[in-house]
């Protein structure tokens, strides 16, 4: 999603013969190397321009027993000339590396699809592991799709037989040799993986070397075309982008960057207390190699050690930051409690994955708002932001940043499976564009007679943060309820409506602090309004967009500032006729806005782990417009936005 | 201990302005009392002294030292005190818990807290109750311990505060109580160790567990019950007229009888503070037929753990500038043209 | 609340010169026993056939130093001859121990209201303690009210002066002289008293005797009156009570037998595991003396052992329960999860107090709603329940181990600091008046083909509980998402859609298990309905009371089941034209209300520990009425029904 | 251990339909064929046998095993174990944990699970590592342990799990590998004993540690670096050519070499399981001077949790009428009359 939406809005829906984007998932075992694969893939698509964003899909499993269908891993990449801002609904091209692969992913396909898959696979052990009956590339069982079925697995331990490596290694390369295929394919420079090859093998050469051997046989494959049919080479143009540097960037790497960029702009050192969680552990494995940032990162031996230790930090006067995916935030709320009354900054990142409980630890949801902006004791506001796709996740982590540091309260930054692991392309930002939010810390005395009040408030309502070690401010704070200004223990019933009434109007002022919310897609009011937050942002981007080239008047607003809501959002809400909330949960959102606005926003409930399919928000909108009774919105038609096949763009 | 630059302060520069809100008679106060005496005694700097504590009468603490506090939730001052000690490593923090505050909630937090030896002093009030609730049995209460929780006596096997600090690795342990003479120098011993300093002192909870301790702390027990230990000194106590020595045949802990001062011949063992295997006989001698021991029981310091992370911290950071263009155009790159 | 509703109702308010009704607060320092006073006043109260509720306060302090401000320990009783469910507004009478509980009670008296002083107390150094500059018995500063000043403490320790205790230990008598008097002036039976005093002390019988001696000396010092001036005494009649046996009962005495009752309805063994943390406690303390109703009470080390030790009981088969407050109830919420992922059933008692954080232990507030309902990571729904008064919470807990029990399903009882430490008079139930729902457990494999199926549903979508031990059962289960039927892991989409569709639909599905909606007081459709739950049902009842006496149309609702709500209820909350939600909190509730509903639900907030007056919630609907432009709801006239002080009634 | 009448059953009896999702060839295959081997052994019965255990590659154990399975949230798998037990004690519970789940979030019940004294098995897979999430260090990695969260090497000194469990309060030790030949027999000793019996079991992580315990394990290395330990036998390693003595000057262990099997002039300790000083060294004995102590290192029963408070629960009961009508009508009462 590397162009400005509203570009791509106004940009007109071309209904050429060379397709916009493709979609191409490469599936095999966990042991196959596919997350590798899609990567470099994903690598070579953004230097040829293209706009791209990606899915990865793997198991719980650390490497389950090879051959079965639990241990099949996936990534899928959706690229083109135009804005993608999904990892695409159906794939157009399946890279299927077992029966595993292709029984778990072949339902997917496009009807008409392109399937790659490798016979030497398909053998009689292979195919019972995945449960199959008879061999599908032979009984005709995928007659629906086109297929393309040779022995990858013996073209590849050929390829690489003049480097001696044993008959395990040497299959190990058939990854770069479909690499090498799919580069082909789509018409792309083998170099860069290359040198990715030779630097990463740096020590074993003879390893590099078979490897790019591999890839250069792949390719040649393609080009010297020994079968004919459905293989053909396909070229998508360079996207149009703004001009600069570029790189790719996952939700998980993104938030890392935010976090130390934030850090940076109030000039504070960070502490980062965290405890291994997926899919929130890459952010603490990040974190830890940019010490050079004044970043300290801890491991503490559990989730409720790990804010602890934040608001610890905080309270000596860094950034605390402190990461965990739902389980693992359930067990902090205590903890943020204490956050709250003793009105320190602190960065919470939740990273949500399917639950309830363990769940499905690999999958993705958004099923942690509730607990986000509803789940502790007492009367306990803290703001709330969703990043929307991996690059926004920066701007969103600095902005988590700022207003801990600016409102001394504890945020939560909610990011999710897919944004954490999905990879777009990321114009390198230029961190001069930012305004520094330099963090204050109180040096004397604030109080009249020479008195220290380290709960005065400011016009903000914001008391001062004052570091231990600073002579002459001695002080104690705790989860007790306090006395104005002072700060003393103090349970009297004025004083504790007081308090909750500050601490209530501090947090709901951040609204004041921050951007009125926009109209993503579309217009200010009109008869609906698609209203999302967090991940969902590409498919109800692409959704909308597709239902209004057919003529319906529906926009898209994408929240980001999910507590406290931007303080136009309830008037723009009511200048739509109809509010459709799609989430990745049973409805929490809907409630919050329902709360807030007393608006009938209706919610589109997806929880399966996976992210939205373009064509499910497509077909809710379709219905909401079918169901006005004189079709006010337009005649829904067949869907001519919809992506062709590979294969029907080559016959 | 830190490499502070030692200040002038008198007790009286450690008191708050806040009322004092334990039981007129508790133990707490003696204990706040022998402290605030000791900071001075220390050269400890109250702008750069932080009290960590967690919930509990004894979390209470911080509210009446005059130095920088913060009273947390229940069980979790270890992690607060980590986060703390990792942001600042010069100040000087002691963390204040409770039996129940650090050895049954925050078991955990106390037990990776001296693992990784953040260095602290650790003072764990053991009233062997709680008191905060009124009076429910803890995981130190003695087996029987009548409470409201168990009416019947309690039947759980307590946990001994200083055997759980060693098993979890603890390169100092001291015990003392409230009111003893020695509490201070108890302290300042602990305040000298570079690492967790684990403290455990016997609390007198005069309305939920009163006189709990009586069997060694009252006058007429004292002598005989309570073994004072010091470094490179004879394991003695009632006078001199008993001792400590190592049985050969069980490999384990006797008293004997000191005949005309003569220890030597008595096989008493002379307590080296560096003896983790004795130290872990001397903590878990069944009170009854042995002393209580008091004092520094075991003193072997090592690497602290902010020293560890600070400093791979720094080596990662040597030569480095921290270039944050750098840092977000990292990994491969490509130019879009205009 | 002796009485029920709707007869109040309808029962006119009668303006005669006998007061319907009679508020007394004793206060005094934590030492000085007031706790035991107003206990035996209540019984005293009680045996006289008046209704009434009482509001114990008392400090955080386990024994505060003599004579401070936070060492002042309070009990307030409302008492009389007509329905009585709140502890009372303002106090009529005021007994004041020391300097310390005058100042910080004294302004809650009405004017015009009695205060009895022992001047004893009233020393130079308890005034400095109290923080007085001048002494104000003698100051003239009290001048609004009746003061009745003398040295209680002399005359008690004259009075027990025969049997020879110290002078601390005398003075410890002065609360039983107070209670003489307190007896005198309500005419009331003293024997009930020196029984107690005689059983209680039955092995130190010279301070019974003592005891006894004070509190016939404070008796005879009323009869004698030997001073003239406010003190009378004061008659009030029985209240009209349903026939029966009665006893007093507090919040926590009626949870922990509710639970008992619940237990044995299911006809399970109950395991309780618990963590002590005010007000909770108390539930542990009571339950552990009932193991002769197969009640095993374990005190975990910590809140997440507790309720883990609970679900691991349930999975043996009996009924785990578990109880805290919202910093506990924080910790739980992971363990939560996996009761629901698991399906077993477990009671979850919240004693909600004075948040966030450590906040207030010792006030009361019912601002753990929203942590009780969406508190959870995932999408994790499950029954909440809340009590409305101590004797409701019998009810309630029996109701929440049906349903956890019917529906395998952990259920959340809510109660608060005030239902939990105030007594009222309770008809004694009668145990065969309940349904009981004896809890059924799988013996037998419930699968085709000999298989065992431990997630198949029944109509209800309730799964089987099957008890380790059982015969050919063997199975696993688990917090990972599990396939229909068979309870396997599977991470498939559709599977984790259906069973997220299945848990919701389960727990929905309670609302049609559980009693429609009614209307506690007034009209099922009119301009304004006050929509409470929980502990203040007392003040909207009697403020709805005194308002429909003035002729407002408006009517009480209150709702016990918070979640899934009654299926009854938005038609029902549509039917009036406003609504308003009192809650101690920052509005709650109300966010359920207009989530479910999109209703205009408006809050009416109050939260500093203490329970809501009656005149506040008076007030704002009064404000109501006088907001609407034609008054169509009647004028707002002086205060009639409000309760004549007893200076009043005696001048 | 139960008073349970034993059946007969193989090792297939013990097999799920689950397929087993370890990696190739990590050391959890080992542990689970010699469990499944071992319980026919000692006559157990799958339908009441329950295996409880928390989250991590360690913690799947219960799918692959043909009995009652929990497998619950990450670190609590004692509490849930509690409540089994307290509910039916004829069930046995066997506990299966890892050095994360175990040692790191759930170090604070692993303690008090083993300080009440619960009658069941905790089974800790030691593989050094997390290995669910990917291979972060755990609390007992060795320092310097590169890991994705410590890529320049951890600084935080391990935990030793046994010695943790015996601060604990443990009453049996023990000490196996995932494919050493004894692990059944260490199994069956946990079993026989009567309370918590806390066997650590060093595992192979092929993935994210591999050959981690090669230095002990490795066919090469076994002999001299494995010191198995019997009841009642002396201390030998290195095929009977060295020892371990008490060296007292010290006080402290010492290897010593035994010259033609006279073990005993060279001051061979005889190992008595019922020892707990000599635990405490065993189990702290740094491996590399001294052999890696395996087999049972400490085994001298107390009462057990569910005993004590079961038969309080009983006592309580004893000719009490559970009668719900009279329990409401408690405390003073009054009638109202029609
Ligand atoms: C999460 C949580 N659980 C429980 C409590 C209630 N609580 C407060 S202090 C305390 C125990 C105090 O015992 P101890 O640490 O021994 O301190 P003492 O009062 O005896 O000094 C408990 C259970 C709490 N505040 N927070
Ligand atoms: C509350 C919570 N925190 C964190 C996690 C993530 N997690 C799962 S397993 C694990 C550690 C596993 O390590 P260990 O117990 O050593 O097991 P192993 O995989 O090595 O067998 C962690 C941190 C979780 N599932 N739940
Ligand atoms: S309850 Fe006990 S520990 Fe707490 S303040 Fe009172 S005497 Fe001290
Ligand atoms: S990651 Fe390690 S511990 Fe886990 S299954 Fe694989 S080899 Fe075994
Ligand atoms: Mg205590
Ligand atoms: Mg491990």
């Amino acid at each position: 999603m590397a162009s400005s939406v509203a570009a791509a809005d106004t940009a007109p829906i071309t209904h050429t013969d060379a397709p916009e984007a493709v979609v191409v998932r490469f599936a095999g075992d966990s042991g196959d190397g596919m997350q590798l694969t899609g990567g470099q893939f994903t690598l070579s698509t953004a230097l040829a321009g293209n706009d791209l964003a990606t899915f990865p899909d793997f198991p719980a499993e650390i490497r389950a027993p090879q051959g079965t269908l639990f241990g099949v891993s996936a990534f899928q990449i959706n690229f083109g000339s135009t804005d993608i801002s999904t990892a695409g609904d159906a794939p157009d091209v399946l890279v299927a590396m077992n029966p595993a692969a292709l029984k778990t992913n072949v339902e997917a396909l496009k009807p008409g699809g392109l399937i790659i898959a490798d016979t030497g696979e398909f053998t009689k052990r292979n195919l019972e592991k995945a449960k199959y009956d008879s061999n599908p590339i032979e009984d005709g069982s995928l007659s629906k799709w086109d297929l393309l079925a040779f022995d990858i697995s013996a073209l590849t331990i050929e390829a690489v037989k003049p480097f001696g490596l044993g008959n395990k290694e040497a299959l190990r390369c058939k990854n770069m040799w479909t690499l090498g295929l799919a580069l082909w394919m789509f018409d792309r420079d083998r170099q860069p993986i290359v040198d990715w090859l030779n630097s990463k093998f740096a020590k074993k050469p003879e390893i590099a070397e078979a490897n790019i051997a591999a890839l250069n046989a792949g390719h040649a494959y393609g080009e010297t075309a020994e079968i004919a049919g459905p293989l053909r080479k396909l070229h998508l143009d360079p996207v149009q982008q703004t001009p600069g540097l570029y790189r790719t960037i996952t939700g998980a790497e993104a938030v890392s960057l935010g976090l130390v960029a934030g850090a940076q702009l109030a000039g504070l050192q960070m502490f980062f207390g965290g405890y291994p969680i997926t899919p929130a552990s890459a952010i603490l494995h990040n974190l830890t190699k940019m010490k050079e940032f004044g970043v300290t990162t801890f491991q503490a031996e559990d989730e409720i050690a790990a804010i602890c230790s934040a608001i610890g930090a905080s309270y000596a006067g860094h950034l605390g930051v402190t990461s965990s995916s739902g389980p693992g935030i359930a067990l902090k709320g205590e903890a943020m409690g204490l956050a709250v009354m003793t009105e320190l900054p602190l960065v919470i990142v939740n990273s949500q994955r399917g639950g309830p409980s363990t769940g499905l630890p690999t999958k993705t949801e958004q099923s942690d708002l509730y607990q986000a902006i509803y789940g502790r004791n007492g009367d306990t506001p803290l703001p709330v932001i969703a990043a929307r796709s991996p690059s926004d996740a920066f701007e969103c982590a600095i902005e988590a940043c700022r207003i801990a540091v600016q409102f001394m309260t504890p945020v939560m930054l909610l990011t999710d499976g897919y944004i954490g692991n999905a990879a777009e392309p990321w114009k390198v930002p230029d961190p001069n564009d930012y305004d520094p939010f330099p963090a204050k810390f109180l040096t004397e005395k604030n109080g009249p007679d020479d008195t220290l009040l380290p709960y005065k408030r400011d016009g903000h309502g914001v008391r001062p943060w004052i570091k231990p070690g600073t002579p002459g401010l001695m002080h104690r704070i705790g989860g007790i309820e306090k006395a104005i200004d002072t700060g003393n223990l103090d349970y009297a019933p004025t004083t504790h409506q007081a308090q909750t009434d500050a601490r209530k109007a501090k947090v709901d002022g951040v609204a004041n602090a921050v951007p009125l919310q926009d109209v993503s897609l579309g217009n200010t009011s009109g008869k609906l309004a698609v209203v999302g937050w967090g991940s969902t942002f590409g498919p109800i981007h692409q959704a909308v967009r597709r239902a209004r080239a057919k003529g319906m008047d529906v926009s898209h607003i994408h929240v980001r500032h999910v507590w406290p809501l931007p303080r136009n959002l309830g008037d723009l809400l009511r200048s739509y006729k109809k509010i459709l909330v799609p989430e990745m949960n049973t409805g929490q959102f809907k409630t919050v806005l329902r709360d807030q606005f007393l608006v009938d926003a209706q919610p589109l409930n997806k929880v399966s782990g996976q992210p939205f399919a373009i064509a499910e928000i497509e077909a809710a909108i379709a219905a909401f417009f079918d169901n006005i009774p004189d079709n006010e919105g337009g005649e829904v038609e067949p869907n001519r936005s919809q992506l062709p096949s590979v294969k029907a763009e080559n016959q | 201990m830190n490499e502070m630059t030692t200040i002038t302060t008198t007790l009286k520069d450690w008191e708050t302005d806040q009322e004092v809100r334990w039981c007129p008679g508790c133990g707490d106060y003696a204990i706040l009392k022998a402290v605030q005496r000791t900071l001075p005694e220390i050269g400890a700097d109250p702008a750069n002294t932080v009290f960590v504590s967690g919930i509990g009468c004894s979390s209470r603490f911080p509210y009446y030292v005059e130095s920088y506090g913060f009273h947390t939730i229940h069980g979790r001052a270890p992690a607060f005190a980590t986060g703390i000690k990792l942001s600042n490593p010069e100040l000087d923090v002691w963390l204040i818990t409770g039996d129940g505050d650090g050895m049954s909630i925050g078991g955990n937090h106390t037990m990776h807290v001296i693992r990784r030896n953040l260095n602290c002093q650790i003072m764990l009030f053991n009233n062997e109750i709680y008191g905060l609730t009124k009076g429910q049995y803890s995981p130190t209460s003695r087996v029987g311990t009548s409470s409201p929780s168990t009416p019947m006596g309690s039947v759980d096997r307590p946990a001994l505060p200083c055997a759980f600090a060693l098993g979890s690795g603890a390169r100092f342990i001291a015990r003392a109580y409230d009111v003893s003479k020695d509490l201070s120098g108890v302290l300042k011993a602990a305040h000298a160790h570079k690492g967790a300093a684990f403290i455990e002192i016997f609390q007198n909870c005069i309305v939920y567990n009163k006189d709990r301790f009586d069997d060694f702390t009252a006058k007429a027990n004292a002598a005989g019950n309570q073994l004072w230990l010091t470094n490179g000194e004879p394991m003695l106590f009632n006078k001199g007229t008993q001792g400590i020595a190592l049985d050969q045949e069980s490999l384990t802990l006797k008293v004997v009888d000191v005949i005309d001062g003569d220890w030597q011949s008595a096989g008493v063992i002379v307590h080296d503070v560096t003896n983790r295997s004795v130290a872990h006989m001397l903590v878990e001698m069944p009170f009854g037929p042995f002393p209580m021991a008091l004092g520094v029981i075991y003193d072997d310091p090592r690497p602290t753990y902010e020293e560890s992370v600070l400093g791979q911290d720094a080596k990662a950071r040597e030569g480095k500038v921290a270039d944050l263009g750098k840092l977000l155009a990292k990994g491969q790159t490509w130019t879009v043209g205009e």
